[in-house]
């Protein structure tokens, strides 16, 4: 957990989605899938807390975050130029688990929307563990998955659905999801991250199907280093509970979350 | 160099710099970040007797240069904190102050006699002005007689030091603080949060899951510097500021009307090196000024010409 | 088209924004700028029945979010607002409101007496809760026995309605909120700036001439929309909500917590055209979502599941 | 008295001295010397207030302001890029009296530090209407009197002063107009704008004189439009009272002032 002040070194705008990538030396080494920063997006006390951004993807000394512009936040943090420093806390939280024995094991990433950005970095560490990711990548309409070249380019399965049908499957990526699993049914683990009522579905179908599964959850955070509590989420261990999500999550397993 | 230590009187800090309750976890959150030994004091999360699962979500809504929260207190209670907790905190060599909360008025002294007999503990805090635990906002704080009563019974409880915290939901503040003062209560701390809401136009929902939260940050300071400054010049016993400090010169600013040392809370959740950092601002200022010791600041307030 | 008009019972708005009080002068100032005919009514600066000096300079500093004034109600008496300001404005055709001031109780019955026969006044707003008036920031509206003599005395000094603004530096608003009812307001206001203060650490001087002042603006929002929140369920005449309206989010959120219509008054000062703007971003608010009368959404607040 | 969002067409830097030259058709119209405007810095809360700013010079659909970075407000102004817009209000308050037979009259502008702002305006008017405008120009040290090129461009007379004698008159701005007073005495009326010591100091020494003298005031403004009561300065008006800066000033006749 370091405090850094991280230079924006690189950009992309797709119009709603962007993409940045930061040099930050300590954090990057440490970062694992599921594990997100904190960022300050200004020196202003308007807005005054930090925003959590999940680690889209890690490269030698840098890290990449991937966001959607949907307020006051996002949008300043979108306007920012390359070269400009943008003060970040990370790696925080515990990331997805994927045990040592990876190897040949078969795994479904779902993200719905911006959920995608934790399942790049994933996709990739099981990839390079030799296990075999496969991403179900879903949006409202075809501009809203920019980021299906960069898995093409990682040599990830990858498909796509909207719910307008623009592009890859044409419905729910829940649809897809049960659609998948009779195609693929000897699943390791599923890795799921998105909207609450798209993870509540998922987490149905898989315990139908008798999945082991992790979400990543999302809930508004004040802090993000456990000391506030004001991330809670309801979880089933010993009894009902809240439940940081920030430091002891946000990654939970399927078994204990109370949806 | 600049003397930054502060003699409440019933403790001696090694500077004006407190955390305050809520904001710091239980402290040890904060270790991978600031040597803790280098803070005046920590003061952690409020604590009732037993286990407390708090207010559901959301808890935190973010306003206009501050932010709303309804924890509603969620915490482990003084069994596990004495036993987890406290042994690895004492290692710091930092003074802890523990806040202290109750449902009931006996509640607090159940807690602060359990809690007396642990190494470790400076002095309490008495959490009687916490606007998140009963639905419509009410809490000791707002009346004289009952905040009388809690000090009274908490002193009689133990021989530690006592800091009673007063809510600023009030009409007038030094009306209690007397009241404390009168109970016997060795310090006073002040403003906790101030009771407020916000709505989700879409959903037409409250945006806390407890619909009132307590309001934070510096969006609140000029409230918190006037009742500071109204309460020190009310009361003898030595007064702490709280409320929208995340800068050295918000700090020095309730130094200034009289505070003998402040509490940093919000500006810890955005910054956790927030607490050394504005003491550094501090002693920066007070070199350029020429100010050899922090105390010669407070209370040098000019009011008239 | 949406249905902006609303009825309050003893007047009708074309629309739900009125200009608060003390930042909006008194009209003619903003007809460089806006067209006031389209505003839902102007409450002009507070009146004394004398001419008023107000207090001494400073008598304003910017804060995070907001601002304190301590402007004392400078103003220019009765008379003379009734032969300069009143003839002009009335040309206009916007329902004009009058806010009363008074050092003591009987000057509030001497202004609405003094008003009452002038043309073009719809209704007065009781001013009791300015805390920049005596120096200790006390005013009638932080008691209940105290707000219900003035309502009383001037519900019978005069037969134009009366809307009575209260403090929001209380422990209880619901109490307040009572009195006045029980008194006869036909509405009530709220809230009133907030006591605070602040501090120049290079002088060591406050802030404001007066020392204390009143907080206004985006930072006390979340304040002002849970007192209202409160006191539209307790009373039954129609709330006017005020407090760090900027934008037509924030007027929507105290129509839905219950506010029957909201007063603009800070960001008038930013924004001459605040007014109608806040006005058209709720019109497309209603536009987007098929609501075809404002008066719909009064009060639609959603607690609990 | 227009609200537009201007385009910024020009800036320059000087260290802490910033010169904005805004397109403002409306505005520029009407503009007279001594007026100003108030300029919102961001479009945040933070900070809430406008700020206001003397109209420094006019031409053509354009007016320039002149500023000294003192705090937030003129921090944020002065990162501004040419090409953003900024929303501004004016012309505001009432200027400086010039009056008609201005023919061959001798005045002299006395500015310090960020005082001399509205002058250069003056100055251009005064010499445009046949008269002669001397301008004092003071302040601390050399790298704070950057207009002074600005001036002989013009070809308006301009003495400068600083207080450590890095350039022209050795000290005050004040010991500077006494000694000019012994060079050049039939002076039909002085405009005086600059810290408020400074401003008392030129008052008693025009008085001894009796020059006919008009000064720039400044106070915390709220508003600038009139609406607010807050920046008030004290008048002998009948009998003493507190009077508007914002619309019957900022500038006022020295006989009129309480200092
Ligand atoms: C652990 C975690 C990881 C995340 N990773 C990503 C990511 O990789 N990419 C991405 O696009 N988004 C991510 N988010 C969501 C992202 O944090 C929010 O979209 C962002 O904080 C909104 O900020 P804003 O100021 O633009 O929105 P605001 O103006 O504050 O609010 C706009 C909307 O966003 C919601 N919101 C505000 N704060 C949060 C919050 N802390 N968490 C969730 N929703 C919030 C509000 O309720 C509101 O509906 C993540 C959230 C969490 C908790
Ligand atoms: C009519 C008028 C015309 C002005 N013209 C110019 C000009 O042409 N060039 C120029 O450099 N400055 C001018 N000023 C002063 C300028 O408005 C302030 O320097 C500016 O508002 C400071 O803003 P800030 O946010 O940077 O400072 P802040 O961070 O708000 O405060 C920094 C310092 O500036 C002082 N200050 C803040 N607001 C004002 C204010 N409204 N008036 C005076 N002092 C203030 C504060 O007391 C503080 O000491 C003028 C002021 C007035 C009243
Ligand atoms: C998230 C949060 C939790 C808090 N919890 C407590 C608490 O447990 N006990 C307490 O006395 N005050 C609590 N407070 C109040 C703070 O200690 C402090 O009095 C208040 O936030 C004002 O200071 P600030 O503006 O610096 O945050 C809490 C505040 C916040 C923001
Ligand atoms: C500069 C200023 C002057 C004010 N003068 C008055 C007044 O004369 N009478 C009054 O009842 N309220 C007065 N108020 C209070 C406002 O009407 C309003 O209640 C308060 O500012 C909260 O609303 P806001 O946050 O939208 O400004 C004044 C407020 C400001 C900022
Ligand atoms: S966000 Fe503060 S504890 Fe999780
Ligand atoms: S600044 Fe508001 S009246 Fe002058």
């Amino acid at each position: 957990m370091f405090v850094d002040s991280a230079q924006i070194i690189g950009k992309k705008i797709w119009s709603d989605w962007v993409l940045l990538s930061l040099k930050t030396y300590k954090i990057a080494e440490q970062a694992r899938p599921g594990q997100f920063i904190m960022a300050k997006v200004n020196d202003s006390f308007h807005p005054l807390l930090r925003r959590p951004f999940s680690i889209h993807n890690v490269s030698s000394g840098e890290i990449e975050i991937f966001f959607q512009i949907v307020g006051i936040g996002t949008t300043i943090l979108s306007e920012k130029k390359v070269g400009e420093k943008l003060n970040i806390i990370g790696p925080l939280g515990k990331g997805f688990n994927i045990t040592s024995s990876v190897q040949n094991k078969e795994y479904y990433l779902i993200g719905g929307g911006r959920g995608i950005a934790p399942l790049f970095f994933l996709a990739k560490e099981i990839k390079k563990a030799g296990g075999k990711p496969y991403v179900l990548y879903g949006a409202k309409t075809e501009k809203d998955l920019p980021l299906l070249k960069k898995f093409w380019d990682e040599e990830i399965q990858v498909y796509p659905s909207t719910e307008d049908g623009t592009l890859g499957w044409h419905g729910l990526i829940t649809e897809l999801f049960e659609h998948k699993l009779k195609e693929r049914n000897k699943i390791e683990k599923i890795f799921v991250c998105g909207p609450h009522e798209m993870m509540k579905k998922i987490a149905l179908i898989a315990e139908k199907n008798k999945l082991d599964a992790e979400y990543s959850l999302e809930s508004i955070f004040g802090c993000g280093i456990g000391a506030c509590w004001g991330c809670v989420v309801k979880l089933r261990r010993e009894k009902e509970k809240w439940v940081k999500a920030c430091s002891e999550g946000p990654v939970f397993s399927g078994k204990e979350i109370i949806w | 160099m600049v003397d930054l230590t502060i003699n409440l009187g019933f403790i001696k800090l090694r500077n004006p710099i407190i955390t305050a309750s809520g904001t710091f976890g239980y402290g040890l959150e904060f270790s991978p970040f600031l040597d803790l030994r280098e803070i005046g004091a920590i003061i952690v999360k409020g604590l009732y007797f037993n286990e407390r699962e708090g207010n559901p979500p959301p808890r935190i809504f973010e306003t206009p240069c501050g932010m709303l929260n309804s924890i509603g207190l969620q915490g482990i209670g003084v069994k596990k904190f004495a036993e987890e907790i406290l042994p690895k905190l004492t290692d710091y060599g930092v003074p802890i102050i523990v806040n202290v909360c109750g449902e009931e008025d006996d509640e607090y002294a159940r807690v602060v006699e359990f809690l007396s007999s642990k190494k470790g503990i400076s002095c309490f805090e008495l959490n009687i002005s916490c606007p998140n635990v009963r639905k419509d906002g009410k809490c000791p704080a707002i009346s004289p007689e009952w905040t009388y009563n809690i000090v009274k019974l908490v002193k009689q409880s133990t021989k530690k030091p006592v800091i009673t915290k007063l809510s600023p939901n009030v009409t007038d503040i030094t009306e209690i603080a007397i009241s404390a003062e009168e109970a016997g209560t060795d310090g006073i701390s002040l403003i906790n949060t101030i009771l407020g809401m916000a709505v989700d136009i879409e959903t037409r929902k409250p945006r806390l899951g407890n619909v009132f939260g307590g309001l934070s940050g510096p969006a609140i300071k000029p409230i918190a510097l006037r009742m500071v400054y109204q309460v020190v010049n009310t009361v003898k016993v030595p007064v702490i500021g709280i409320g929208g400090i995340f800068k050295g010169v918000d700090a020095l600013e309730f130094l200034i009307v009289g505070a003998k040392a402040v509490q940093v809370g919000t500006a810890n959740l955005i910054d956790p090196l927030a607490p050394l950092r504005i003491l550094n601002e501090i002693k920066d200022f007070c070199e350029k000024k020429g100010i050899t010791k922090i105390e010669d600041i407070i209370g040098t307030l000019k009011v008239g010409d």
